[in-house]
C-alpha cells in the first residue's frame, strides 16, 4: 500500500518536473492535467483503502471533486482563455529548459537534505513523501518565477496547490473534510478570478505577457 | 447572537444583489455596519465578562476570545468608518465618471464579502478555516484593488492576488505540518482547533513545529506585509479606492498578523522559549522597518508613502511579538489598534486630497491647509501621530514596545529601532511636509470640504487617537492584558 | 508656608498658560481681542512664574512637588518637581516671557487681518508652556514628551510665515535635525532605564556601569548639543531663528537653546554625576570651537537676524566653556572651581537671555518699520528711531562684554574660572584652558566688531535704500518690552550680586559648594581663589569714575576752550562734490578684512559682472560676494546627496515592478529559512 | 583720604606724562631723519590749541559722534586708575583687574568705531573695519600674556601682580618673562597704532587706520581723542614697565620720598620704552594691512610659548 503511494507521489513529482520542461502553454496545461489525474488516482486508491478499513468516504468525494475540477474543468477554462487571448506564439520562459530542470533537481536535493534531519519527518515513507510534496510546491513557485505569461503563473499556482493537496493527503492522510472542501472551493474561485483578470489584462495591455506590467515601481 | 456577526454581512451581500437603487444601497451599507458595531459591542461586553464566547452550533467552530475580539473590533470600526466615508466618495467617483453607476453595486458586494471573510477569519477556532477565510479575503479584495479597472490598478490587482495567494499557500503548508505534528496527540474531532493545539502544545513534535512555523511566518507574513514579502503592498494600497486602502492597511494586515500571533503562541509554548520565533520575527521586523525607512526617504506618491509606513508599523509589531514579554505583547496589540485607526484616518483624508487635486504626486500639491481646512489639518496631525510624536496614541504604544526591547536586553536592537524611527520621521518631513505650505503664486483648487460625513469620521478618529495617547479606560487595559496573557500564557 | 506659596504660584502660572492657549483658540476669529487677551494672560503667568521661582530659590530648601497624573498606559505620566535648578531656568524663561509678551501686543498687530493670530497665540503659549514643563518635569519620559512638544511647536512657529521659500527649507531642516537628535536622547534614556529600571530623573545612577555611562553621555551630548546649536550640529539654527517672527526668535534664541544647557546640567551633572574628565574636556573643546566659529560667521553676516543667530552660537560656546571647566573640576572633585565655573555658565545663560532677547526684539522693531532685515539696505535709522537705537546700543554693549553691562560680568566669571582651573600639574587641561582664554578673547573682540557693525551700519550714516528713508518709531508697547530687557542688561551689570544670590541656590545643590561666600560685598564682586589675594571688580565704581571724569573734562574744557560752538557741514568728500549714500561703507565691506584674513574658514568667492563697451568706463558693475560654510559643504551636503542617491537606487532595485522578482523573494525567503532550520 | 591722594597722584602722573611719550618718539624720529623736529612738548600745545578752536560736525552724524570723544577719553583715563604707576602708595584706586582693564578699553574702542561709522564717510568705515580686524587679532595675545603673568602671581588684579613680581627681583632674567615682554611690546605697538601696524603721521587713505577714524573730528573733540589715545598708550607702557621691570623693591626708605623716587624710576622706564618704540618705528616700514596677521601671530606665539614654558614644560617659580 505505502510503496504504491510512494510510487505515485514520486510520479507526481516527476510530472511537476515534466511540467517545468514544457515549452508551450498548451503542453504545460496538458502536463498539469496529467499531474492532477495522478493525484486524483492516488486519492481514489487511498480513499478506497480508508473505506474498506473504517468506512471513511471523504477521500473518495475529494477524489471525484478533484477529477471534476482539476482534470476537466480548470484545464478547459485555461485552454479556452489561452485560445481567446493568445495572438502570437512567443517564447515564454527566461532560462532555457535544461538549466531549469537542473535547478529543480538541486532544489529536490536541498529539500531532502533539510528535511531529513528533522526527526518526525525523517523516517521512511513520510520522509520521501514530505520531500516530494514540498519539492512540488517549490517547483510550482519556481515555475511561476520562470514563466512570463499570465497563464503560466496560474498553472504554477495550481501546481503549488496540488503540492499542498499531496502533502495533506499522503503525509497527514487528509485534512478535516471541511477544510479540504474549503480549500478546493477557494482554489476554484481563485482560478476563476485569475482567469477573468487575464482577460482584463489582455484587453488593457493587449498581451498576457506579465513583463509588460511594470508601471508600478519604487 | 454572535452568529449574526457572520449572518448580517451575507444578508447585506444578498440585498445588494437584488437592489439596484444607489441611495438605498448606501443606506443598507450604513445600517449593516451600524448593526455590526452593535453586535461587536455586545460581544466585547460578553468577552469582558466571560473571557470566551463559544457556540455549539455548526460543530462549535465559532470561537471568540479577547485576542480575537480586539482585532474584530478594529475590523468593524474601520468597516463602519469606511462605509460611511464611501457614500460621498463613491458618489463623487460616479459623478466624475471614474466608475459606472452599476459599479457601486459590485463595490458594496465585494466590500461586504471582504468584511465577512475577515470577520470569519477572526471568529473561528479551526486554523484550517481561518486559513480559508484569510485566503478568501485576498480573493474578495482583489477586484476592489483593481476596481478602477485602468492599467495601474489592474497591474496592482494582479500582483496582489498572485503574490498573496502564493504566500497564503505556503502558510497552508505550515498549517498542514502543524496538523501533522499533532496527529496522535489530538483525536480527530479537535484536529486543527487552535485551543486544542494550544492546550496540548507541550506534546507536539517540536522539530515539525519549527518547520511549520517557518512556513506560517512566511505565508501570513506575505499577507501582513513583512519584508521581503511586502512587495504587493504599496501597489495595492496606492491603487485601491481610498476607503479600501484604509481597510487593507487598517484591517487586512492586522488579521494576517493575528494568524501569526496565534501560531507564535502555540510554537513558543511548544518550544518552551521564545528564542526561535523571536529571532525570526525580530529579523523580519527590523528588515521591514529598514525597508520602509529607505523607501520613504525619496517617495513621490503620498499613498505609496503611507503604504510603506504600514510596512514599518507591521515591522514594529513583529519585533514586539518577537520580544514576547508581557509588556511587549501588550504594546504590540495596543500598537495594532493605534496603527489601524491612525492609518485609516490618513488614508481617508488622503482620499479627500486625491479627489480635490486628483493627483497622487506629492510635488503637485500645495496649500493643502487652505484647500482642505479640516481634513488637511487632520492629515498633518495624523502624519505627526503616525511617526510617533507625543501625545498621540502611536507614541504610547511605541514607547512600551521600545521599553520592552530594552528590558529584554536587546540594547543594540533597541537603539537601531529608535534611530530608524527617527529616519522614517525625517523621510516624512522631507517628502511630505511641503504639501501644507502655501505658495501665494500657485493656483489651487477651490477650497472647501467635499465629503462631509467622511470628514466627520476623520475628525472622530483624530479625537480618538489623540485621547488614547494619554488616557486609556480600565476596561480596554484589562482586555489587552487578557489577550496578552492568552498569548504569553504558554511561557508563564 | 513658603513651599505652598511657591507651588501655588507655579501652578497658577501653568494654568494661566493653558488658559491663554484655550482662549486663543476660542477667540480665533477676533484677532484684535485675542492679541491683547492672550498676551495679558501670558504676562500674568510669567509674573507668577518669576515670583514662584524666586520664592523657591530664596526661601524653600527642599524641592517642590506638584500634582502627578499617572495614566493607565505604561510609562505615560505627568510628574513635576521644582528644584533650584529648574527654578532658576524657570525664572530666566519667565523674565523673558514678560517682556516678549508686552512687545508682542504691538508687534503682532501688523499681522491682524493678514494671518491667523489666534493660531499664533495658541502655538505661542503652548510653546512657552512646553518649555516650562521641560524645565520642571521629574520623569524622563515626560521630559521627553515635553521636549518633543517644544520642538514641534517651535517648528510650527518657524514656518508661520511659510510663503518664503527659505522659511520652508529652514523649517524642514530644523524639524529633521531636532528629531534625529531627540532619537539620541531617547536612546540615552532607554539605556539608563535598561540599567536602573526607572525613569526617575532624581533617582540614582549607581546601577549604570562606567562604559554605559560614557555611551549615554555621548548620546546626550549629541541630543542636547543639536538643540543648543553647537558646531558642528548648528546648521539649522541660523536658518530657523531668523525665519520665525521676531518675538518667537527672541524666545528661541533667548531661552529654547538654554533647555539644552539645562538638560546637560540635569542629566549629566546631577543624574550621571560627571564620571571622567574627558566629558568636560570634550565639552570645553566644543565650546571653544563654537565660540570662535560662531562669532566669526556672525561677523560676516549682513542679515541682522542671521547675525544674531550666529552670535547665539557663540554665546552657547561661551556657556559650554564654563560648563566644560565645571565638569572637569567636578570630575577632579575640585568643587570650588566647579562651583565658580557652573555659576559663570548659569550667569551667562541668564545674561544671554536678556541681551539676545532685547536684540532680537529690536531686530523685530527694525523689520517692523523698515520691512527689511538686510543691513546693506538700512542706515541712518538713529534719527527716526532714537529709542530703538538706544536699546540696540545697550544690547550691543552687553553682547560685546563691555563694562558696565551684564555680558561682562559673566565673561569675567568665566575668565576667573579658567584662571582658577589652571593648576601647575596637569599639562593637557592647561593647554586647553589657555586656548579657551584665547578663544574667549578673540570671540569678545569679534563680538564687539559685529556689534559695532550692527549698530553702526544700520543706525548711523545715510539711508542706503528707500526702505530706510522715512521710517517711523515703533509703537511704545514694543519699546517698553525691549526697554525692560535693555534696562535689565544695565542693572544686572551694575548690581550682579542680586543675580549671583539667585544662582547660588542651584550651584549649591549641584556642586555642594556655595560660591556666594567666596564673593563679598553688595556692589563689588570680589572672588577669592584659594591663593593669596582676591580679584575684585566693581562696575558701579567704574561707572561713577567715568561719569566723574567726563564731568571734570567738561569743566576743564569749558574753562580753557570757552563756550562750545559747532558748525554743521557735510562729511568731508575730498573736494569731490557728489558724495551720496551709496558710497558709504556697507556691512559686506565692513567685514571684508576679517573675511580675507580667515580665508580658510569662509572660502570667499566673488563674481563681478561688468556691462558696457569700454573696460574702464563701464555702465554698470555688479559685484557679488559669497562665502560658504565648510561643514555644510564637506559634511552635510554630500551626506544628504549620498543618502538620497542610494535610497533611490535601492528603491528601484528592490521594487522593480516585475512580479517574477517578487515571487523570487518569497522563494529565497523559504530556501534561506529552511537552510537556517537545517543548520541551526 | 589716602585713596583720594593715590587717585590724584596716579591721574596727574599719567595725564601729564602721556603726551610727553609722543613728543619723545616724534623727536627721535626727526633726529633720525636729520631734522630738528618739533619740541618735546609739542603735543601739549596742540591739545591746548585744539581745545580753543570751534569744531565742525558732519550733518549726517548723530549724538554718538559727539559723545564718543568724552567716552573714549574717560575710558582711557579710568583705565589709568587700574594700573598703578607706583607701588609705594596705597594700591587699589578702583576695584578692578586686568580683564576689566581690557573691557574698559573695549568701551572706548566701541564708541570710537561707532563714531567713525556715524559720519557716513568712507574713511571712517574703512578705519573702523580695519581696527576691528587688528583688535580681534591682537586681543588673544593680550589675555594670554596677562594670564601667564597673573597665574604666576596667582592673581589677575594688576597691583597684586606688581607686588608679587617685585618678589622676583629682576624678572627679565627668566625666559618666560622675556617672551611675555616681547609679546606685550608688539601688543603695545599694535594697540597704539604705530609703525609697522599703522602710521600715525599719514593721511593717505590706503594706509591709515586710527587716523581714518578721527578724520571727521576737529576742535575739542579731536583734542580729547588724541589725548585719550596718548593716555591709552601710556597705560599700556605702564603696565609693561611696572609689571615686568619692577623697581620699587630697590627703594629702602618709606613715605613721600619713596613715592618720589619710585616715580623717578617710573619716568626713566617710560622714557626707555618710548625710545625703544621710537627705534622700532624708525627701523621698520609699515606692513601691508594683510600682513599684520603675521605680526599678531608672532605676538600670540610668543605669549603662548611663554605660558607653555611655565605651565607645561615646568617653570622655575612654583
Amino acid at each position: 500500500m505505502s510503496d504504491f503511494s510512494n510510487t505515485l507521489s514520486t510520479l507526481i513529482l516527476l510530472s511537476a518536473v515534466l511540467l517545468m520542461a514544457c515549452k508551450r502553454t498548451k503542453s504545460y496545461i496538458k502536463s498539469f492535467r496529467l499531474q492532477s489525474f495522478l493525484i486524483a488516482l492516488a486519492a481514489g486508491v487511498m480513499g478506497t483503502g480508508n473505506m474498506l478499513k473504517d468506512g471513511q468516504f471523504e477521500l473518495i468525494v475529494v477524489c471525484l471533486i478533484t477529477i471534476i475540477l482539476k482534470v476537466i474543468l480548470i484545464p478547459n477554462i485555461l485552454i479556452k482563455t489561452e485560445a481567446k487571448v493568445e495572438h502570437k506564439v512567443e517564447k515564454d520562459f527566461i532560462l532555457n529548459i535544461p538549466i531549469l530542470v537542473i535547478i529543480c533537481c538541486v532544489l529536490i536535493v536541498f529539500i531532502y537534505a533539510s528535511i531529513s534531519n528533522i526527526e518526525g519527518l525523517n523516517e521512511g515513507s513520510v520522509n520521501l513523501q514530505m520531500v516530494n510534496s514540498i519539492s512540488i510546491i517549490l517547483i510550482g513557485l519556481l515555475f511561476m518565477i520562470s514563466r512570463k505569461k499570465a497563464i503560466g503563473q496560474i498553472i504554477g499556482f495550481l501546481v503549488i496547490e496540488n503540492g499542498l493537496f499531496v502533502t495533506a493527503m499522503f503525509v497527514t492522510n487528509g485534512m478535516p473534510f471541511v477544510v479540504d472542501m474549503g480549500i478546493l472551493i477557494d482554489l476554484l474561485t481563485a482560478v476563476i478570478i485569475m482567469g477573468v483578470m487575464v482577460f482584463k489584462i489582455n484587453d488593457k495591455f493587449d498581451s498576457i505577457n506579465i513583463d509588460k506590467l511594470r508601471n508600478l515601481k519604487g | 447572537m454572535g452568529l449574526f456577526l457572520l449572518g448580517i454581512p451575507l444578508i447585506a451581500v444578498l440585498l445588494f444583489l437584488i437592489i439596484k437603487e444607489n441611495k438605498i444601497q448606501h443606506a443598507i451599507s450604513v445600517v449593516t455596519s451600524i448593526l455590526l458595531i452593535l453586535i461587536a459591542v455586545y460581544l466585547t461586553r460578553e468577552v469582558m465578562l466571560f473571557g470566551i464566547v463559544e457556540y455549539s452550533s455548526f460543530g462549535g467552530f465559532f470561537y471568540i476570545d479577547s485576542l480575537s475580539i480586539i482585532v474584530l473590533d478594529i475590523v468593524l470600526v474601520i468597516g463602519f468608518v469606511a462605509s460611511v466615508y464611501s457614500i460621498q466618495y463613491m458618489n463623487h467617483e460616479i459623478m466624475h465618471e471614474k466608475i459606472k453607476p452599476k459599479g457601486l453595486r459590485t463595490y458594496y458586494i465585494l466590500l461586504y464579502s471582504f468584511i465577512f471573510t475577515m470577520v470569519l477569519a477572526l471568529s473561528v477556532k479551526n486554523m484550517g478555516i481561518m486559513w480559508i477565510a484569510i485566503e478568501a479575503t485576498t480573493l474578495s479584495s482583489a477586484f476592489l484593488v483593481g476596481f478602477y479597472n485602468n492599467k495601474q490598478s489592474l497591474e496592482a490587482a494582479w500582483k496582489y492576488i498572485i503574490v498573496c495567494s502564493v504566500g497564503i499557500a505556503i502558510a497552508l503548508l505550515g498549517i498542514t505540518l502543524l496538523h501533522l505534528s499533532s496527529i496522535g496527540v489530538l483525536e480527530s474531532r479537535q484536529f486543527l482547533s487552535w485551543t486544542a493545539l494550544f492546550d496540548n502544545a507541550g506534546s507536539l513534535k517540536s522539530s515539525i513545529v519549527r518547520l511549520a512555523f517557518i512556513f506560517i511566518l512566511i505565508g501570513f507574513g506575505t499577507k501582513a506585509g513583512l519584508a521581503p514579502m511586502h512587495t504587493w503592498l504599496p501597489d495595492a494600497h496606492s491603487q485601491a479606492p481610498s476607503p479600501i486602502s484604509a481597510l487593507l492597511s487598517g484591517v487586512l494586515l492586522n488579521s494576517a498578523m493575528y494568524g501569526i500571533i496565534r501560531a507564535v503562541a502555540i510554537v513558543n509554548r511548544n518550544l518552551g522559549s521564545s528564542v526561535f520565533t523571536g529571532r525570526l520575527l525580530m529579523g523580519l521586523g527590523i528588515l521591514s522597518i529598514l525597508t520602509a525607512a529607505v523607501f520613504i526617504l525619496t517617495q513621490k506618491d503620498y499613498k505609496r508613502l503611507l503604504a510603506y509606513s504600514s510596512i514599518e508599523h507591521m515591522g514594529i509589531i513583529a519585533v514586539a511579538i518577537g520580544i514576547f514579554s508581557p509588556l511587549s505583547v501588550f504594546g504590540a496589540l495596543f500598537h495594532m489598534i493605534n496603527h489601524s485607526l491612525t492609518k485609516s484616518m490618513l488614508f481617508l483624508s488622503s482620499g479627500n486630497i486625491l479627489q480635490k487635486y486628483n493627483t497622487k504626486q506629492i510635488s503637485k500639491i500645495t496649500g493643502l491647509l487652505k484647500v482642505l481646512p479640516v481634513s488637511g489639518l487632520a492629515f498633518l496631525i495624523g502624519l505627526f501621530a503616525i511617526t510617533g510624536t507625543p501625545p498621540f496614541s502611536i507614541f504610547s504604544s511605541e514607547l512600551s514596545i521600545i521599553v520592552s526591547i530594552f528590558q529584554a536586553n536587546h540594547l543594540f536592537l533597541g537603539i537601531v529601532v529608535v534611530i530608524l524611527l527617527a529616519i522614517v520621521f525625517a523621510g516624512f518631513a522631507v517628502t511630505l511636509f511641503k504639501i501644507f505650505y502655501r505658495k501665494t503664486d500657485e493656483d489651487i483648487p477651490e477650497p472647501g470640504e467635499a465629503n462631509i460625513p467622511g470628514t466627520f469620521c476623520i475628525i472622530a478618529l483624530l479625537i480618538v487617537i489623540t485621547v488614547t495617547g494619554i488616557f486609556m479606560p480600565e476596561g480596554v487595559k484589562n482586555l489587552l492584558n487578557q489577550a496578552q496573557s492568552i498569548i504569553t500564557g504558554g511561557l508563564a | 508656608m513658603a513651599i505652598n506659596l511657591a507651588s501655588n504660584l507655579f501652578q497658577t502660572s501653568i494654568l494661566l498658560y493653558i488658559l491663554a492657549a484655550v482662549l486663543a483658540l476660542v477667540l480665533i476669529k477676533r484677532d484684535k481681542l485675542c492679541n491683547i487677551v492672550s498676551n495679558i494672560i501670558c504676562i500674568a503667568a510669567a509674573v507668577s512664574g518669576v515670583a514662584a521661582s524666586i520664592v523657591k530659590i530664596l526661601f524653600v530648601s527642599n524641592t517642590v512637588n506638584i500634582d502627578v497624573y499617572n495614566s493607565v498606559i505604561p510609562f505615560v505620566s505627568i510628574d513635576i518637581k521644582l528644584d533650584n535648578l529648574s527654578a532658576f531656568f524657570m525664572l530666566t524663561l519667565s523674565v523673558l516671557v514678560v517682556c516678549v509678551s508686552i512687545y508682542s501686543i504691538g508687534y503682532i498687530s501688523q499681522y491682524i487681518g493678514k494671518r491667523n493670530v489666534g493660531l499664533f497665540y495658541f502655538l505661542y503659549s503652548t510653546f512657552i508652556l512646553s518649555m516650562v514643563l521641560v524645565f520642571t518635569s521629574s520623569n524622563a519620559m515626560f521630559f521627553y514628551m515635553s521636549w518633543e512638544a517644544m520642538s514641534l511647536l517651535s517648528y510650527f512657529l518657524v514656518i508661520f510665515e511659510s510663503e518664503q521659500e527659505e522659511n520652508r527649507k529652514a523649517g524642514v531642516l530644523y524639524i529633521v535635525m531636532t528629531h534625529i537628535a531627540t532619537a539620541f536622547l531617547l536612546s540615552g534614556f532607554m539605556i539608563i532605564y535598561h540599567y536602573t529600571k526607572s525613569f526617575d530623573i532624581f533617582g540614582s545612577s549607581a546601577a549604570i556601569p562606567e562604559f554605559a555611562k560614557n555611551v549615554v553621555f555621548i548620546m546626550f551630548l549629541i541630543g542636547f548639543g543639536t538643540k543648543a546649536g553647537i558646531i558642528p550640529f548648528h546648521i539649522w539654527l541660523p536658518r530657523a531663528h531668523p525665519a520665525a517672527p521676531s518675538n518667537v526668535s527672541a524666545l528661541m534664541s533667548g531661552i529654547m537653546i538654554k533647555t539644552a544647557i539645562y538638560g546637560l546640567l540635569r542629566f549629566v551633572l546631577c543624574y550621571l554625576g560627571v564620571e571622567s574628565t574627558w566629558w568636560g574636556i570634550t565639552i570645553l573643546l566644543i565650546g571653544i570651537i563654537s565660540a570662535v566659529l560662531g562669532v566669526a560667521y556672525a561677523f560676516v553676516e549682513s542679515n541682522i537676524k542671521k547675525l544674531l543667530a550666529y552670535s547665539s552660537i557663540e554665546n552657547i560656546g561661551i556657556i559650554f566653556i564654563g560648563l566644560g571647566v565645571g565638569f572637569i573640576a567636578y570630575a577632579q572633585n575640585n568643587y570650588m572651581v566647579s562651583a565658580l565655573a557652573i555659576s559663570a555658565c548659569l550667569f551667562h545663560c541668564f545674561n544671554h537671555t536678556l541681551f539676545k532677547g532685547s536684540m532680537f526684539l529690536s531686530a523685530g522693531s527694525i523689520h517692523y518699520s523698515t520691512h527689511t532685515k538686510n543691513m546693506d539696505e538700512l542706515g541712518g535709522l538713529i534719527k527716526n528711531m532714537p529709542v530703538t537705537a538706544l536699546f540696540v546700543l545697550c544690547g550691543a554693549l552687553s553682547i560685546s562684554a563691555i563694562v558696565p553691562f551684564n555680558g561682562f560680568i559673566s565673561e569675567w566669571l568665566t575668565y576667573q574660572s579658567l584662571f582658577a582651573s589652571i593648576i601647575y600639574e596637569q599639562a593637557d587641561i592647561n593647554i586647553l584652558s589657555i586656548l579657551a582664554v584665547a578663544a574667549l578673547a578673540i570671540a569678545g573682540a569679534l563680538a564687539l566688531a559685529s556689534a559695532v557693525k550692527l549698530f553702526g551700519i544700520s543706525f548711523s550714516g545715510k539711508p542706503r535704500s528707500e526702505h530706510a528713508l522715512d521710517v517711523k518709531e515703533v509703537p511704545c508697547l514694543m519699546n517698553i518690552g525691549t526697554g525692560i530687557l535693555a534696562a535689565l542688561c544695565l542693572l544686572v551689570g551694575l548690581f550682579p550680586m542680586l543675580i549671583l544670590k539667585l544662582i547660588d541656590g542651584p550651584v549649591l545643590s549641584l556642586t555642594g559648594t556655595s560660591i556666594f561666600e567666596q564673593l563679598e560685598g553688595g556692589f563689588i564682586i570680589a572672588y577669592m581663589p584659594m591663593s593669596v589675594s582676591g580679584n575684585s571688580i566693581s562696575p558701579l565704581a567704574l561707572i561713577i569714575a567715568l561719569a566723574a571724569i567726563i564731568f571734570i573734562a567738561l569743566l576743564i574744557i569749558r574753562v580753557i576752550g570757552g563756550k562750545y560752538i559747532e558748525r554743521k557741514y557735510g562729511t568731508w568728500d575730498c573736494g569731490f562734490e557728489a558724495l551720496n549714500s551709496r558710497m558709504q561703507y556697507t556691512a559686506t565691506g565692513f567685514s571684508k578684512p576679517i573675511k580675507i584674513v580667515f580665508k580658510i574658514m569662509f572660502r570667499p568667492s566673488r563674481e563681478i559682472h561688468i556691462t558696457g563697451s569700454q573696460r574702464y568706463h563701464p555702465e554698470t558693475i555688479e559685484y557679488a560676494l559669497s562665502s560658504e560654510s565648510l561643514i555644510e559643504k564637506y559634511f552635510y551636503d554630500p551626506f544628504y546627496e549620498k543618502i538620497t542617491k542610494y535610497s533611490r537606487k535601492i528603491k528601484y532595485t528592490i521594487q522593480t515592478g516585475n512580479i517574477r522578482i517578487y515571487l523570487l523573494y518569497i522563494f529565497l525567503a523559504i530556501v534561506i529559512l529552511m537552510a537556517y532550520i537545517m543548520f541551526a | 583720604m589716602r585713596s583720594l591722594v593715590y587717585i590724584s597722584v596716579q591721574l596727574s602722573v599719567i595725564l601729564l606724562v602721556a603726551p610727553l611719550v609722543n613728543g619723545i618718539i616724534g623727536k627721535v624720529k626727526a633726529l633720525s631723519q636729520k631734522r630738528k623736529g618739533a619740541p618735546f612738548l609739542q603735543m601739549y600745545f596742540d591739545i591746548l590749541k585744539l581745545l580753543k578752536k570751534n569744531s565742525v560736525v558732519s550733518d549726517t552724524s548723530s549724538w554718538v559722534f559727539k559723545a564718543a570723544p568724552y567716552i573714549f577719553f574717560s575710558s582711557a583715563t579710568a583705565a589709568a586708575l587700574l594700573v598703578p604707576v607706583s607701588t609705594t602708595i596705597m594700591l587699589q584706586g578702583l576695584p578692578g583687574d586686568a580683564i576689566m582693564l581690557i573691557s574698559v578699553f573695549a568701551l572706548g574702542r566701541f564708541f570710537m568705531m561707532a563714531a567713525a561709522l556715524d559720519t557716513g564717510s568712507t574713511f571712517g568705515g574703512m578705519g573702523s573695519s580695519r581696527e576691528a580686524m587688528i583688535s580681534s587679532l591682537i586681543e588673544p595675545s593680550i589675555l594670554v600674556s596677562i594670564f601667564t603673568i597673573g597665574l604666576i602671581c596667582k592673581s589677575t588684579s594688576l597691583p597684586k601682580i606688581m607686588i608679587a613680581m617685585m618678589g622676583f627681583g629682576f624678572p627679565l632674567a627668566n625666559s618666560v618673562f622675556i617672551l611675555t615682554f616681547f609679546a606685550l611690546l608688539i601688543i603695545i605697538i599694535a594697540e597704539t597704532s604705530r609703525i609697522p601696524v599703522d602710521d600715525p603721521s599719514t593721511h593717505l587713505e590706503l594706509t591709515m587706520v586710527h587716523e581714518a577714524m578721527l578724520l571727521e573730528y576737529s576742535g575739542r573733540h579731536l583734542a580729547l581723542m588724541e589725548y585719550g589715545a596718548a593716555v591709552k598708550q601710556l597705560v599700556f607702557i605702564t603696565l609693561l614697565v611696572n609689571v615686568l621691570i619692577p623697581t620699587d623693591q630697590l627703594i629702602s626708605i618709606a613715605g613721600v620720598g619713596a613715592v618720589a623716587i619710585s616715580l623717578v624710576f617710573y619716568l626713566i622706564k617710560v622714557i626707555f620704552i618710548s625710545l625703544l618704540i621710537a627705534v622700532i618705528e624708525v627701523n621698520t616700514v609699515k606692513y601691508r594691512v594683510f600682513s599684520i596677521p603675521n605680526l599678531a601671530a608672532l605676538a600670540f606665539i610668543l605669549a603662548f610659548i611663554g605660558f607653555l614654558q611655565y605651565f607645561v614644560f615646568g617653570g622655575i617659580y612654583v
